[in-house]
């Protein structure tokens, strides 16, 4: 029982972080069908930008919102320079364009960060909090807050603010959202800060557990996107089950199974859900309209 | 004079850069960059047939041509195949798994396809990782050699193993691009193309989409499998970054990058992605920062790619 | 033709023409990719040495002349680089592969060439078989096995739970130690494994804590993996002595596991790590000391194993090429193979035509961390 | 003679909207059938569910005898069932000649193989197309532009593409979904003329058409949807006197009169 409870713990922790990096993705793709593949690169720079700003003496909250802040602004940039100068292109040309940011975010990281390894404290301390003679750190429960907080706030944006539907109206027909005076610019523009804040936030809640160096991006972009695509692009109830499930299956695979195949339970398991749900758990059903 | 189709003017742009670009190499370097250009190119004009013709995206084409080169690695040792029979046998495995693996995924679309494909090619990585005893683990395995240079030379033409590697490489692609041409003007390139253009429209012609599909991946993955295979052999070490997902994203920028619609553009992304991290050097740590720019700013200012891009405006111009 | 012609111009951009009357040595290195972690104290090493040596003459009065490429671990680039290196560059020889899989590219191309070739990489498998222009300055992985079985064995303890990274050096130290574990009458009750980017472990340390009779655990890896692990052994409240690799030896492995997590843990280190507090007659705290010293100050990052692979690779090949008295690679190599006595960061290095490791189990020195520093088991 | 196609009872909804509902009709070899409404009726979602494109959740379609409710399109294509579409579905990228000879994609196709490696069989199948083709381009007054990238083409041009290529299956039934839309009156009269002659050739012919001097002009039977459901049906002349129509058509405001 304790160990099935442990093998919970661990699951959710890091489900928890692929969830936030999912939540991240769905917002742009909602409002640009963009999948963009720098998600994993704005978390490595909220862990990397908290570090840096901690070290240099700043209080570590602080460090967080300056992190969280200037990593924002580069997701705005990156809409402004890569994504809207590339409207209409095909899909390819889009990932192609995110792993090209991607790998020039990461490249610039390793020359103004270098390549160690690096954390900072955590939040509530170290010492493990006991439940049922299992045990889960204090930051854990940070990560798991932030996950589902995030997700409760993009939910009532989504659902209950003008702005948030601007947004889903924006991704379902871009023309005659702006027929309507949806300003389509500063909802991209909107959706990039968010989505990068939001990566960032991820990277400082769960740096204290994973810790941080310039390439665990494209780790994070990788196990996000398939939490996103196991729930449904696009949707953020989708994207925190996507991204829990997966941790799950991962911790329990290796509880269970095997450690040395656990990633390949999860890709297992979003192929066989593919196979019967081609949109996802909770993707849109899509008809083609002729 | 008589009037060239685009297939043949294709093969004769092809045989001259490789017989004469020897000419201008400054030292025996340059025949390992052509040699690698060529695997690469071969990879890549599978991905034409699946992208450029049929237009699926696949994130996880390195699967094959992981299972290509460690067919080299081990039908020698453990089946006592020689190595030619190796790459041939590496090629009916990655088919035979495309077709099996193909089945399900295609149905899928976009991003869903993308994290399919994605999926296949983590898992056979994984394989190759883990299976320690079978495929010597994460940090490689030996490759026994191809033998052929040996042959030739026997027969009195002797070859440094770069010169050998160069020409030989660079043969396997004309051949490999002369059946891509061969693919777009017939039947089935044109129904590949087809579905491309439309879905709906090629279904209602007759079309089989599921299987046409399905064959483009299947092509697409051999081709894929006969690249890594000429990696393996060329190297004569290979390990499982042959298979990761870098590596297929490698593959789809080579060809996007330098015009995915057409085999000859998609060999011009090749060359020069492969010829990049060469030239990139001088950056040193910037390197990496250049490559990503290079990438971002190919896609937005030369959509169509590179080579297509270049042609019209050079065309315009004459005009 | 004009492309040709085109791209021709764009390789020259790249590639700066080999200035005469100065020895070239060539290095291939994954300055970046997954094995960065050690591949950029190398690369750092290297050319803070370089820029010593000139500083002081040379080797004989001749500048030595530092080419690098980063391979990013990526054996198909290695062996790129390796003959880029020859080819084209034409150094006299090669230092280099950070991990295994570069280093058996480099090492075909390089012993094809007849160019000397010193990895930096653990794999038993780059010298044994001896090959003529082969050498290595790491201890292999199944040394650092042996010298943690060996602890085991003396504390009175039978029964061994591993847990490794599945990055190439875990991998390929978990083969090893099971190779060996049954030399020392040990047995081996769990095996687990973890992906180098996995973020929690608690699963796998849950199971070997729950597999009866555990007594000891090693945990082969380098990267943030090992700390982890740590982190995760403290969270659990593990207690039974736990041993990591030689792949974590820096103080930055302390700092990230926490002072708290790693109190205790042993591994088998070198000299570099604990060079402040070896006796004053030990033959390698004068050279340890200068390293560490040298390299803080340039770099303003903490010491690591594996830059001292490096520097003992620069400090065997210039003493080779200044012995040889000639760039020719055959005399480099010669001179290399008769090598005696030479005391490096890592350990004492003595060649023979058998031996292109040089180091025996001796080198290695079994560290304990407590109150957040290295300290030495006797 | 008996019915080529018929359907009965045919429907299918959308979220709880009945999109089509229980609707029956029956159209002979040579006969031409017209699907008239106002907007929104429900035709092109009918031609959907006959071309197999949407899968209806009742009702039966029969062609040639056989059950072919929810097949899939390009087995109905096999057994002589081809359309066009009212959003234009051409293959843009491709050329003119290319886009015609795709509609002779079931007797064009053989082995891959041969294909693959441009063996005299697969060059021998793409010439016969290709010639066949060209022919249907002239009939439908496009040959000069065969050789141009379809997507350069005039949307009039393009409706004829349409055509060209449906007409390339040599299909038993063929549904036309607004064939003169977006055409000049030059280009309508020649559509109706090649639909006549089409038909005169014993091929059965389901059409969408908003221009009503065509639909009267040509139909011998017309069909009325209004919100999906059968309001009326017969000849030319029944269904234009028919109140519910006409009701139907002035709720919003389009007539069925002659001027479209």
């Amino acid at each position: 029982m304790s160990e099935l409870l442990q093998f919970l713990f661990s699951g959710v922790t890091v489900g928890a972080v692929y969830a936030l990096v999912a939540l991240g993705f769905t917002i742009i793709y909602n409002a640009s069908d963009v999948v963009n593949f720098a998600q994993g690169e704005f978390v490595m720079l909220g862990g990397m930008i908290t570090f840096a700003a901690h070290a240099a003496g700043l209080p570590l909250p602080l460090a967080a919102v300056s992190a969280i802040v200037l990593t924002a602004g580069l997701g705005v940039a990156m809409n402004k320079l890569a994504i809207e100068p590339a409207r209409g292109a095909p899909v390819v040309s889009l990932i192609i364009i995110t792993i090209g940011a991607s790998i020039f975010i990461q490249g610039a990281a390793q020359i103004v960060f270098g390549k160690q390894i690096h954390s900072f404290p955590a939040f509530s301390g170290d010492a493990p909090i006991r439940v049922a003679g299992a045990t889960i750190l204090p930051q854990s429960l940070w990560v798991i807050g932030g996950a589902v907080a995030v997700f409760i706030a993009l939910w009532l944006f989504f659902t209950r603010t003008l702005l948030g539907r601007a947004v889903l109206a924006t991704s379902n027909n871009r023309l005659a959202a702006q027929l309507v005076g949806i300003n389509t610019n500063f909802v991209m523009t909107l959706s990039f800060a968010l989505s990068a804040g939001i990566g960032a936030l991820a990277g400082v809640l769960a740096t204290p557990i994973t810790l941080t160096a310039y390439n665990v991006g494209i780790a994070f972009a990788l196990k996000g996107f398939a939490g996103a695509m196991l729930g449904g692009m696009g949707n953020p109830k989708g994207a925190l089950v996507g991204g829990f499930s997966i941790g799950l299956i991962e911790a329990l695979t290796a509880g269970y199974l095997s450690s040395t195949y656990k990633d390949a339970a999860a890709f297992v398991v979003i192929l066989a859900v593919l196979f019967f749900m081609p949109q996802g758990l909770f993707g849109r059903k899509s008809t083609d309209r002729v | 004079m008589m009037k060239l189709t685009p297939k043949s003017a294709t093969l004769i742009v092809l045989v001259a850069l490789i017989a004469l670009s020897p000419l201008l190499f400054p030292s025996n370097f340059y025949y390992r960059v052509g040699a690698l250009i060529f695997v690469n190119a071969i990879a890549v004009t599978g991905i034409v047939i699946l992208t450029g013709y049929a237009g699926q995206v696949s994130l996880g084409h390195a699967g094959f041509a992981g299972i290509g080169a460690y067919a080299c690695a081990l039908a020698p040792v453990h089946l006592g195949v020689p190595p030619a029979l190796a790459v041939v046998l590496g090629a009916v495995l990655s088919g035979v798994l495309a077709y099996l693996v193909g089945r399900p995924i295609l149905r899928l679309h976009g991003y869903y396809l993308g994290v399919a494909t994605l999926g296949f090619g983590i898992l056979v990585t994984m394989v190759l990782t883990n299976e320690r005893a079978l495929t010597g683990g994460p940090d490689g395995i030996e490759v026994p050699d191809l033998g052929l240079r040996g042959l030739l030379g026997d027969l009195g033409l002797s070859l440094s193993n770069g010169q050998f590697w160069y020409f030989f490489s660079g043969l396997c692609m004309l051949i490999g691009a002369w059946i891509a041409l061969n693919l777009y003007d017939s039947p089935t390139g044109r129904a590949l193309r087809a579905l491309h253009g439309s879905e709906v429209a090629a279904r209602t012609v007759g079309i089989d989409v599921a299987r046409l599909k399905l064959r483009a991946f299947v092509i697409s993955a051999v081709y894929a499998s006969v690249s890594g295979s000429l990696l393996a052999l060329q190297n004569r070490f290979v390990t499982p970054d042959v298979a990761g997902f870098m590596h297929s994203i490698e593959m789809v920028t080579m060809a996007v990058l330098g015009g995915v619609g057409s085999v000859l553009g998609a060999i011009f992304g090749a060359a020069i992605l492969t010829l990049l991290p060469q030239v990139l050097t001088v950056f040193a740590e910037y390197e990496q920062m250049v490559l990503g720019l290079v990438m971002i700013l190919v896609m937005i200012f030369l959509r169509e790619g590179l080579l297509p891009s270049i042609l019209k405006k050079l065309r315009g111009k004459d005009e | 033709m004009k492309t040709t012609t085109a791209l021709a111009t764009l390789m020259a951009l790249g590639l700066t023409t080999p200035a005469l009357a100065e020895i070239r040595i060539g290095a291939s290195i994954s300055a970046t990719g997954p094995a960065a972690f050690l591949g950029d104290p190398q690369v750092k090493t290297l050319e803070m040495l370089v820029e010593a040596l000139n500083a002081a003459g040379g080797i004989d009065g001749e500048e030595v002349t530092l080419i690098h490429y980063d391979d990013g671990g990526d054996p198909n680039k290695a062996r790129t680089f390796a003959t880029r290196l020859i080819e084209d560059d034409e150094v006299v020889a090669i230092i280099g592969g950070t991990t295994t899989g570069a280093t058996m590219s480099i090492l075909s191309v390089a012993e094809d060439a007849e160019i000397p070739f010193i990895s930096l990489a653990g794999a038993i498998e780059i010298i044994d078989p001896v090959r003529p222009f082969t050498f290595k300055t790491p201890h292999t992985d199944r040394m650092a096995c042996q010298k943690i079985f060996e602890d085991i064995q003396a504390r009175g303890f039978t029964n061994v739970a591993m847990i490794s990274g599945t990055d190439g050096f875990g991998a390929s130290m978990q083969a090893q130690c099971k190779a060996v574990i049954g030399d020392y009458g040990l047995t081996l009750v769990a095996d687990e494994s973890y992906n180098p980017t996995d973020a929690d472990m608690t699963a796998q340390l849950t199971k070997i804590r729950n597999t009866e009779g555990v007594e000891a655990l090693i945990n082969p890896g380098f990267g943030q993996g090992p700390s982890i692990v740590t982190r995760n052994y403290a969270q659990l409240g593990l207690e039974i002595p736990f041993y990591q690799s030689h792949g974590v030896a820096s103080n930055g492995f302390i700092d990230l596991a926490g002072a708290d997590a790693a109190e205790g843990v042993r591994l088998p280190g070198t000299a570099l790590l604990v060079a402040d507090i070896l006796p004053e007659g030990d033959a390698q705290r004068d050279i340890a000391l200068a390293y560490k010293t040298a390299f803080e100050e340039a770099t303003g990052t903490p010491v690591s194993t594996f830059g001292g692979y490096a520097h003992d690779a620069f400090l065997i090949l210039t003493d080779a090429i200044a012995r040889a008295g000639s760039t020719e690679p055959q005399a480099i190599r010669d001179a290399i193979e008769q090598t005696t006595g030479l005391v490096g960061t890592t350990g004492t290095y003595t060649f023979t035509p058998d031996d292109h490791l040089g180091l025996d189990l001796s080198a290695f020195r079994m560290l304990e961390i407590q109150s957040g520093a290295w300290t030495t088991v006797e | 003679m008996s019915a080529l196609l018929s359907i009965e009872g045919l429907g299918i909804g959308f979220g709880g909207l009945r999109a089509v509902d229980d609707v029956s009709f029956s159209v002979r070899a040579g006969e031409i059938l017209s699907v008239i409404g106002p907007n929104g009726a429900g035709k092109t979602t009918l031609f959907n569910m006959i071309s197999g494109v949407y899968r209806p959740d009742a009702g039966r379609v029969t062609l040639d005898g056989q059950d072919v409710t929810a097949m899939e399109p390009h087995l109905l294509a096999r057994r002589g069932l081809s359309r066009t579409f009212q959003n234009l579905q051409i293959f843009q990228s491709m050329s003119v000649l290319d886009n015609a000879i795709a509609g002779y994609h079931l007797r064009e196709s053989g082995s891959v193989l041969a294909d693959l490696l441009a063996l005299p069989a697969s060059r021998r199948r793409a010439r016969d197309a290709e010639a066949g083709a060209r022919a249907l381009l002239a009939r439908v007054g496009l040959e000069r532009a065969a050789e141009r990238e379809a997507g350069n083409l005039s949307y009039g041009a393009l409706k004829r593409l349409e055509i060209a290529r449906a007409l390339a299956l040599d299909p038993k039934v063929l549904l036309l979904d607004e064939p003169a839309a977006g055409c000049n009156a030059v280009e309508t009269e020649e559509i109706d003329h090649l639909i006549a002659e089409v038909a005169a050739s014993g091929v059965a012919i389901l059409l969408v058409e908003h221009d009503m001097k065509l639909v009267m002009r040509i139909s011998n039977h017309i069909v009325v949807l209004d919100h999906g459901e059968k309001i009326a049906e017969g000849d030319p002349a029944t269904v234009s006197r028919n109140p519910a129509v006409i009701a139907a058509y002035l709720g919003t405001e389009e007539a069925p009169h002659a001027d479209g």
